[in-house]
């Protein structure tokens, strides 16, 4: 595993699956990593960001001291607008999301399965669980991508053959951006789009629970 | 028909019962109630049912929350979309309550709670919706195919009191809310027989609100009450960030 | 029938419908002669006007000269707005409807039965019909009160025993104003609350096709 | 992504297809998309399903309506809360091509009408109301009892296109809407595939409208055409009172 540190930073992360929007897409990030992807640089794309608490069309995380402590993105971050954006209710903002506006949701996991199941609500322990917006998004984008790291901290992997955890939904996600590269769920194992700086296949072999394929 | 000026949080909660069934709007800071919050932690009403997004705590500086009101003894049950943090390496104030079972948990998808709340104020009782199906919330539950799509029945989600922050209200009791401290608030107004607002600028006269602009109708607020400057009201602070350990 | 002349007017009609309103409550006025309530006098009363096309808090039908072609109420007449007016859209102005804020709606009618079901939305030839919002608002008011004519142009009887034509709602009427006075539907028959100015009981039993009752 | 600012009506709608469904938004005069519908009629798109509140015809003096669009032989089925007039008097233009069988109509009660549009921007493909319980309207239909009382199942209504008319716009597509003008444009826009609005004002740059002002989102809107002066554009007429015959 020592090929991790030579791997995406998280910025990078979320740069590489912010390089997947297309012009004029409307982007739900979710809270954690997915949030860095409104400071990356989209160039001349239009991109209109959705935070499920009803702001459309936000920009940066807020400069510290120009902070508007009652604008939020899903992660309770301070945000900035973009020219053109506006604001809904909890209700209307989950109506965009159920019906279908939404043409990306960017989300953390913690495991994905090579059938497209995800799994982010429950880690195992206990009752209950953190589910809040991610199975309306999980369900109703018309794409998942997730950004996650590419083994848990004591180094088992996360993206496996099948879900242990509960699953938020199935068959839905489209991509994965970790650490070690960006990977496509193909079913019987993983597709390998594209390999972190410095990382090599046989890290990620060694990394991945489930089969890598062409 | 009385005015909708309260003097205090105190007063305009102090009708609550034993067993109310409570909303409470607010994503993280804004929007959220914390006054009233603290008015209902020092008023004492027990067995209460308490819905909101989250059960708090998860944000530093922490300000009342509903897991306050858990640590209080005063809960019987919530309902929302979080009842334990998303990070693993974070406990939520209230997990502990519900492992216990001291309290119940009813654990919502947060577009599902939006919409539920929604339908009570709009006289629909139930509906179907695509989130949660395949998943372990939908086991055992009722499901209808429509169009060769699986959805799954959701029923409204009435409650007896809001409690709502707003920027701007007027003696109507029209409300307007900054950015995105509209989140629920409007729509668990609707959802309730009661709601009750604190309001951050002084209460504007009736009319002095342009029709247009109104995000919620007076018709759906019955009581508000004036946020006092700080230290005396509770205003949203800026978040700590939290370093990754 | 010549005691008809005598009878209320189309404004004492309205006006002693609007007598009936309590202080704070939500009105709907529905098209016809039920939107002259909103030009009632109704004294220190606070009463909220709301319009199914998504006014809550209009005021009189608007002064010569002083017409904004863009404010109408459910008859399309331009109205005024009183202090603490909003207007919301269509899906949640019938949520207030359906949601059972409104205090009461006063609406026309072909037909009301003894029994409180009542018909205004087919009047009996051909198919189709004019429903708007009547279904809604008959459904989920807290109270229907209706304003018509007591007979109709050929004399017939509009306060029958059971509606003829395809009803509206069922049971829901409350309280029935008409040129020869206040009516409330009893069950077998019709109860007299009121008579008009100069109208006769034997006036009232000849034009009322169910019985009358104390 | 191309600028969403269209140079003409006909521009605006000439990719509409033979057998599209329509929605278009108004209540009497205010919120009528007068010119795209004179637009339509032009464009001559035929075997058309459409929606709105009523045929129209009611009201003089006449203003584009549906009913002209059925006149000219472009309709399929309409489906709205009136298909014919309230007043025993009146006949609506649309009534007998409706009676003679060349036009299909479904009949929905305005509440319901509002809703499953608002169903079908919201994701919600089905839901439960009280309204027309019991009335010839339910005969034959799926009905549920919920705690007690009867509802009818209602299905969301998908549009292709919707026909919106509003105050104010900016660049990016967000609506204003006047008073009475909002009516059903909004919950239109949100049901529709492509939404198009005519607009009384010079469109704005985005930016120029405050974000907690918004009506309708841009991500509703896909398509703006600003409404030239009388003559060459429509606009709302006053009203003329009809003597009681």
């Amino acid at each position: 595993m020592s090929d991790v540190a030579k791997g995406f930073t998280r910025q990078q992360m979320a740069d590489r699956i912010a390089a997947e929007f297309g012009d004029g897409w409307i982007v739900n990030l979710g809270v954690g990593l997915p949030t860095l992807c409104s400071n990356t640089d989209i160039g001349d794309r239009n991109i209109v960001y959705h935070s499920e608490n009803g702001v459309i069309g936000y920009g940066a995380i807020a400069a510290p001291g120009e902070e508007d402590l009652n604008l939020v993105n899903a992660g309770g971050q301070n945000v900035t607008l973009r020219p053109g954006a506006a604001v809904v209710h909890h209700a209307d903002s989950f109506a965009i999301i159920r019906g279908g506006r939404i043409d990306v949701t960017v989300m953390g996991a913690y495991e994905v399965a090579a059938n497209g199941d995800f799994a982010n609500w429950r880690i195992g322990r206990g009752k209950g669980g953190g589910i809040g917006g991610a199975m309306d998004l999980a369900a109703c984008a018309r794409r998942v991508f997730l950004i996650m790291e590419h083994v848990t901290r004591s180094g088992a992997p996360r993206l496996v053959p099948a879900c242990a955890l509960p699953v938020t939904a199935r068959g839905v996600v489209k991509l994965v951006a970790t650490d070690l590269g960006l990977f496509e769920p193909a079913g019987e194992g993983f597709r390998v789009r594209e390999l972190a700086p410095g990382v090599g296949m046989d890290a990620v072999r060694a990394a991945t629970g489930a089969p890598l394929v062409a | 028909m009385p005015g909708k000026q309260f003097p205090s949080f105190a007063a305009a909660v102090a009708d609550i019962p034993d067993g109310a069934t409570i909303a409470f709007g607010g994503f993280a800071m804004p929007g959220t109630p914390f006054n009233l919050i603290a008015a209902l932690a020092e008023h004492g009403a027990r067995g209460l049912t308490l819905i909101a997004n989250t059960t708090g705590g998860a944000q530093q500086p922490r300000m009342p929350d509903i897991g306050m009101l858990v640590e209080r003894g005063q809960v019987r049950k919530v309902i929302c979309a979080f009842t334990a943090a998303t990070r693993a390496s974070d406990v939520l104030p209230f997990t502990k309550y519900y492992e216990s079972g001291e309290v119940e948990a009813e654990l919502v998808p947060q577009g599902t709670l939006a919409e539920r709340l929604r339908a009570a104020g709009a006289g629909i009782p139930a509906f179907y919706t695509p989130t949660a199906v395949g998943t372990e919330l939908a086991e055992g539950r009722e499901t209808r195919v429509i169009d060769g799509r699986e959805y799954l029945l959701e029923y409204a989600l009435p409650v007896d009191y809001a409690f709502l922050r707003a920027r701007r209200a007027d003696t109507f009791g029209n409300l307007l809310f900054h950015r995105s401290q509209r989140n629920f608030n409007p729509v668990m107004a609707t959802a309730a027989r009661i709601a009750i607002a604190e309001v951050e600028e002084p209460i504007l006269p009736a009319g002095a609100i342009d029709p247009d602009a109104v995000h919620t109708s007076g018709i759906f607020v019955h009581r508000l009450v004036e946020i006092p400057p700080p230290p005396a009201g509770l205003w949203p602070q800026k978040r700590q960030e939290r370093v990754r350990p």
